[in-house]
């Protein structure tokens, strides 16, 4: 038998990223596509079909930041705006508190930084009652639908007025209230879950849908695989959405991909139609999203929507990517920065400008500023106040049992 | 009253179910058009529509996401595992994400889900149709354990997880299916018809969850157990002329600590007996338990009966199983100590 | 909120299949293709355009018993006759086994009535030291690897030479010699162990490839997900086999296959090309697999084959057909019989005949006949001998450790 | 020797085991060109290259299959898990098939595989990156679960475990991969460099499966821990001036009997530390067994202080670890009972 060697590798295959840190950037395997270029198809469509919008890009705002093609939802100004002014909104929160937990104002975070165009136009284009299952990087959502920030920054931050008792990581919020489901620290659980929610809402005669979200490494989860069966089998009216940012922590999207870069092309071997979709091209999102909704709403069951996007932060706060990827790789993303590509859109429309530009990022940067001083008035994770400890012990079971009674009598609370 | 196996008070209690709430729902693999495959859900279908009992796909994962997506939903699913030594596909769904999501969502998303399935071996299933998973679902923080020994309790805990908000898994000893089983593989098979528990009202009624029976009462030395090894227990007791106070634990999680100390202060000596593998299984919680709540009472180590530390051979189920030689070997043991 | 109610379903879907017991049996839904209408691709084609591959059926012989085609593997008569022989051994084998079980000699059985074409074909068209990670429908494979008979009949009724030492339910067979992995009973967890196996070939720098197999319904798993998803990424040397034999216990394919009805289509979607082939028709299996294996040897990876046949049988000893499908459905099934298709074939070919064919079922019967007395001769399950009753401690460990001793003990063995 | 934190002693072993064996590969979740979310796997691809220490797909099944397939193609691998908690999409490989393979085959295929996990809380992880579940696998028949407290016995222990033929669960505390942590979250963190147990030979050594170690002689009571818990016991017990003898198990299954029967038998007392939930954890097997051996010798009952049954809640991190306060208290309860 011939052993392993180094210089003897045979054929052994581990997919390798385009580039490591002190490499180039390259990303010349981007499959791009011209704005406007791919066809629509109609909602009721074979998801046999799809092969185009699940392989392609599909694009609507071009270099010039003009709409084009089919895709173009046509929105208003003041639409444009809003969901401009949400991106913004999104990026000042991120920014704030990324750097309050450099300082030890809470113990995580994670930022959507570059990504934030794939929550702020699905949930914008879709109803307040529809369910969001969302990943840890859709903050955007919770924007969109108009949560209260403080009380975002007060489960951030766990202190007495955190709805989640303290119980869960920063950034994991719940909004039961919003239509905001749990959100897991276990990647893809959630996916086939908002099918059953979605069935639940078919079975009761509801109109509502619902909508989940992984990144592309998560794809590779099992549970990725029971969604997109159920959704199938089940004809559920649920849109699976794909975060493709490229890089799942230090590995790159090859190491779930491998030879099929798209992952929306997964969903057509389940009969479910794919949309691969310019992840920094607002337009583009809300009218794949709209698209979505509508087959969901129809009774045409689920599509799954792949938003191609770079995440230009971090993982999180625990990891440094200059160990893993080129320092400044985002720069040479191909697809830009999704802020600038609806500023430039609203600009070359001539419903924006630098100086309105720059005052709501003054206005929005002095909102996080005031939220985040009313949040700690109701205490900080290091000093307190927090949710009372004896709360450790509730929300297990409806009634406290003779374990857990016990159990807290032994801690004294 | 009417005479019902196992298999028949089960699906007279999701009957039942499926009857008083229209947010309930009933699926699994097979359990649909076909009924199941041990029946369990038999005629559910017709009666009831297959938009509320049907067939899902070969995932134990999905079985249960569903579950809690539709739970999440305000729904009441009940959902089956063809088989106990099937479900751990979908253990992550039930560690991470049911018995998690009231918890880290404080309540604002409860979780009223019930997983039925069968366990336990003595059919011949071999090592991938006879386990007896339930210890590991003991340690799982928020999550309600239940096995039941007989037809009515089997109908009456099992409406009771239902209704219950908590989830519950409820395990259903597959050798319990058709009749009790004392444990000799060699006597004829014996028919719940004209047995006490075999009688089972055809209406709604409820078992306490968390609440233990003390199926005989005895003075000399208390003898813990549940499914089949109830049986097995109160023929053993017969068999070796013992004065035991047999307690049929049906909920392990929160199990009747009230109960058992009650017993073993008055006995100072207990056995305990599962057929899941030794190490670690249920019957090492009920001992640590037992012994730091009545050390004073205890005139005897407290000893298991249990399947071995290795899967559930095919051919050596009876060697595996642990029967009234076992058993009585323990219980004389343990009066001796 | 609205409720349920049976009367107003609303949108809930639920597959069903075409007939019912006491219901006209209907197979208008699968798709067919004449024998040689489909291309063969090079081996070295791009996954992407495996969708007529994936989603047609290839086929070799046709209604006349002539084999068409560019997919037709030219096999000599010789070659057809064992193959032949090997399909009847195993109706032979499996007609006796099933009516043993049915006598109380073993607890369980399976029959692979109807597919016996697949486990044959794959396993004349790879190598002998090519591993097999099989379901336990595919005995097949074991007499095609010559494997003694009477071995396979003392693991079956767990007698004193099971090699197996009772320990697994019959028909989950082991033979590590053979290269024929360890059966397991829980659905699909042998497919990415396939992969694994087909990596570590590639890491050692060997050139054998590793096959598996998996129902149609055991296609929703996780494990079939996490095969496909390291095939992919790592370019392994493996065949992954999907048997679609329309039933999986009592529901049928649609219940996994949901609006895709070809599992072949899945492979795709992950780079993985995908052949859809005619179950019922042995040089359609044979030169698929071929293809695949050629595909594997020249390391460009892993392919999907589905073969379309029917489950002409029982699930298994413990269910009854005729409580879920309709009682004659496998007459009308449009592929036929694989035995009666390739006999065909050969008297076409001017190979085979009637007589023939007689004296060959007479000297299998008797074959196996006798091969059942001497494998009774060391026992069985019901009056022994078995494996002595301490093995049951033995083969969790290495060397027998502490608890284990004493357990052996207290069982006094 | 070398002075070495925790992690670069497990980077140590990884590093010896690949350049001693051709057939040992290392993979897991960005355990490739990163070198783990902890740096266990640091250098590793660099030096042994990336065939034989790579990147998976976020697949806990598919990691744990991938090492089974290649066990049964006569390779020896190690998988990385990157937080205990994610270990359960992968446990059906572990229970159905890793740990049954060598058995259901009768010793056909052996599955020389080690999967090593970083487990435990301390460090504001909340209930998904905190966990202890090793009770779980102290359930499973024929895989040995092993946990070190320190950098030496890290790596003897994980070359021990890598060059055994039996499946191993390896659990690193992450809380001590860079320094002791005595369970006072106020104190300013320790390090390695300095401890007695941080000077760790470059070359291969092993530290032996199934042998506890005695880390302190005393003669009043017996105190059982693992891991993290092992600091927190020695430094509850020098804070209570007690003649304690402490035990770290090292091994959880097969687990060390004899060298705790004969450290109770001679103390008479008991306490079992860990930070896992309560209910059925591995301190529940530990006292059924040291009940039944040990009974007459027993002046107290055996105590518990554990992690309570709920998930490892974020903010009240420390009311949920079992510090100092609660662990001196049972010492002390003890000694009373
Ligand atoms: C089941 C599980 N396995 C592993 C992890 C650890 N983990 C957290 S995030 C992450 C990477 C996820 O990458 P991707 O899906 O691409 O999402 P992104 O972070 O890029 O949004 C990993 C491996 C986890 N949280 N859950
Ligand atoms: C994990 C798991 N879940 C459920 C089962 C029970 N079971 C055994 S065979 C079977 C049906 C499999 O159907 P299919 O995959 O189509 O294979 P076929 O029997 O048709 O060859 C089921 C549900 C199992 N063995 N393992
Ligand atoms: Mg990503
Ligand atoms: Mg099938």
């Amino acid at each position: 038998m011939q052993r392993i060697n180094d210089n003897n590798p045979l054929g052994f295959h581990v997919p390798e990223p385009s580039a490591r840190p002190e490499e180039q950037p390259d990303f010349s395997h981007i499959r791009l596509s011209d704005a406007g270029a791919i066809a629509r198809p109609p909602v009721d469509c074979d998801p046999a079909i799809t092969h185009e919008t699940s392989c392609d890009l599909i694009r609507v705002l071009d270099d010039d930041g003009k709409a084009n093609g089919p895709w173009d939802p046509k929105l208003s100004a003041t639409h444009l705006r809003e969901a401009l002014a949400l991106m913004c909104l999104t990026r000042a929160y991120d920014d704030r508190m990324f750097k309050l937990q450099r300082q030890g104002k809470m113990s995580f975070y994670v930022k959507a930084l570059g990504e934030e165009a794939v929550a702020i136009a699905a949930a914008r284009a879709m109803n307040s009652e529809d369910m969001m299952f969302p990943s840890y990087r859709q903050q955007g959502i919770l924007f969109a639908r108009n949560r209260d920030m403080v009380e975002m920054m007060c489960h951030c931050i766990s202190n007495s007025k955190d709805n989640l008792k303290g119980r869960q990581l920063p950034i994991h919020y719940t909004w039961a209230e919003g239509n905001f489901f749990s959100i897991s620290g276990n990647l893809g659980t959630q996916f086939p879950q908002a099918v059953g929610w979605a069935m639940a809402a078919q079975a009761k005669g509801e109109t509502a849908i619902a909508a989940s979200w992984v990144g592309d490494g998560t794809t590779a989860e099992g549970d990725f695989h029971a969604a997109l069966t159920l959704a199938n089998v089940y004809r559920a009216p649920v849109i699976l959405n794909v975060v493709n940012n490229q890089w799942a922590i230090s590995s790159f999207a090859g190491i779930a991909s491998g030879a099929q870069p798209s992952f929306a092309a997964r969903g057509i071997g389940y009969g479910i139609p794919g949309l691969r979709v310019d992840g920094n091209d607002y337009l583009a999102l809300f009218a794949a999203t709209k698209w979505a909704a509508e087959r969901a709403r129809s009774g045409l069951g689920a599509t799954l929507i792949e938003s191609v996007t770079y995440r230009g932060e971090s993982h999180s706060t625990s990891d440094d990517p200059g160990r893993y990827r080129p320092k400044d790789e985002w720069k040479s993303w191909p697809l830009g920065d999704p802020i600038l590509r609806l500023q430039q859109h609203l600009i070359a429309l001539g419903e924006w400008g630098e100086k309105r530009q720059q005052e709501l990022e003054t206005a929005q940067a002095e909102q996080v500023r005031l939220a985040y001083k009313e949040a700690t008035s109701f205490g900080t994770l290091r000093e307190g106040p927090l949710a009372p400890t004896s709360t450790i012990f509730d929300d297990l079971f409806v009634e406290q049992p003779w374990h857990l009674r016990r159990q807290r009598q032994d801690l004294g609370v | 009253m009417a005479g019902m196996t196992m298999i028949k008070a089960v699906n007279s209690a999701l009957d039942v179910a499926l009857q008083n709430d229209p947010l309930t729902c009933v699926f699994g693999e097979d359990t649909g058009y076909f009924g199941g495959v041990f029946g369990c859900t038999g005629g559910l279908q017709e009666k009831h529509g297959k938009n509320r009992v049907f067939d899902t796909p070969i995932n134990e994962a999905a079985i249960i996401a569903m579950a809690i997506g539709m739970a999440s939903n305000g729904m009441r699913p009940v959902a089956e595992i063809q088989f106990a030594d099937y479900i751990f596909p979908g253990l992550d769904q039930i560690i991470s994400e049911l018995t998690r999501i009231p918890y880290r969502s404080a309540g604002q998303f409860l979780m009223p889900v019930t997983i039925r399935t069968p366990c336990g071996g003595g059919i011949y299933g071999g090592q991938t149709h006879s386990m007896s998973p339930e210890a590991f679902f003991t340690h799982i923080p928020g999550l309600r354990v239940v096995m039941p020994s007989n037809p009515y309790d089997a109908k009456g805990l099992l409406l009771a997880s239902i209704e219950c908000d908590d989830p519950v898994i409820f395990f259903e000893p597959k050798r319990l299916y058709n009749g009790p089983f004392d444990g000799d593989p060699d006597k004829p098979a014996l028919a719940w018809s004209g047995h006490e528990k075999g009688e089972v009202p055809e209406e709604h009624y409820t078992v306490p969850l968390g609440k233990a029976d003390i199926v005989r009462s005895g003075s000399e030395l208390t003898v813990l157990a549940y499914g089949t090894m109830v049986h097995v227990a109160l023929e053993s007791v017969r068999v070796a002329g013992m004065d035991a106070e047999v307690i049929d634990l049906r909920s392990l999680m929160p199990y009747d600590m009230e109960t058992i100390a009650a017993s073993v202060n008055k006995t100072g000596r207990c056995v305990v007996l599962h057929e899941a593998p030794r190490t670690s299984g249920f019957g090492a919680e009920l001992i640590a338990q037992i012994q730091e709540d009545c050390f004073y009472a205890l005139e005897a180590p407290v000893l298991r009966v249990t399947g071995w530390d290795t899967p559930y051979p095919h051919a050596h189920e009876w060697a595996y199983f642990p029967g009234q030689t076992r058993v009585i070997r323990a219980l004389k043991q343990v009066m001796e100590g």
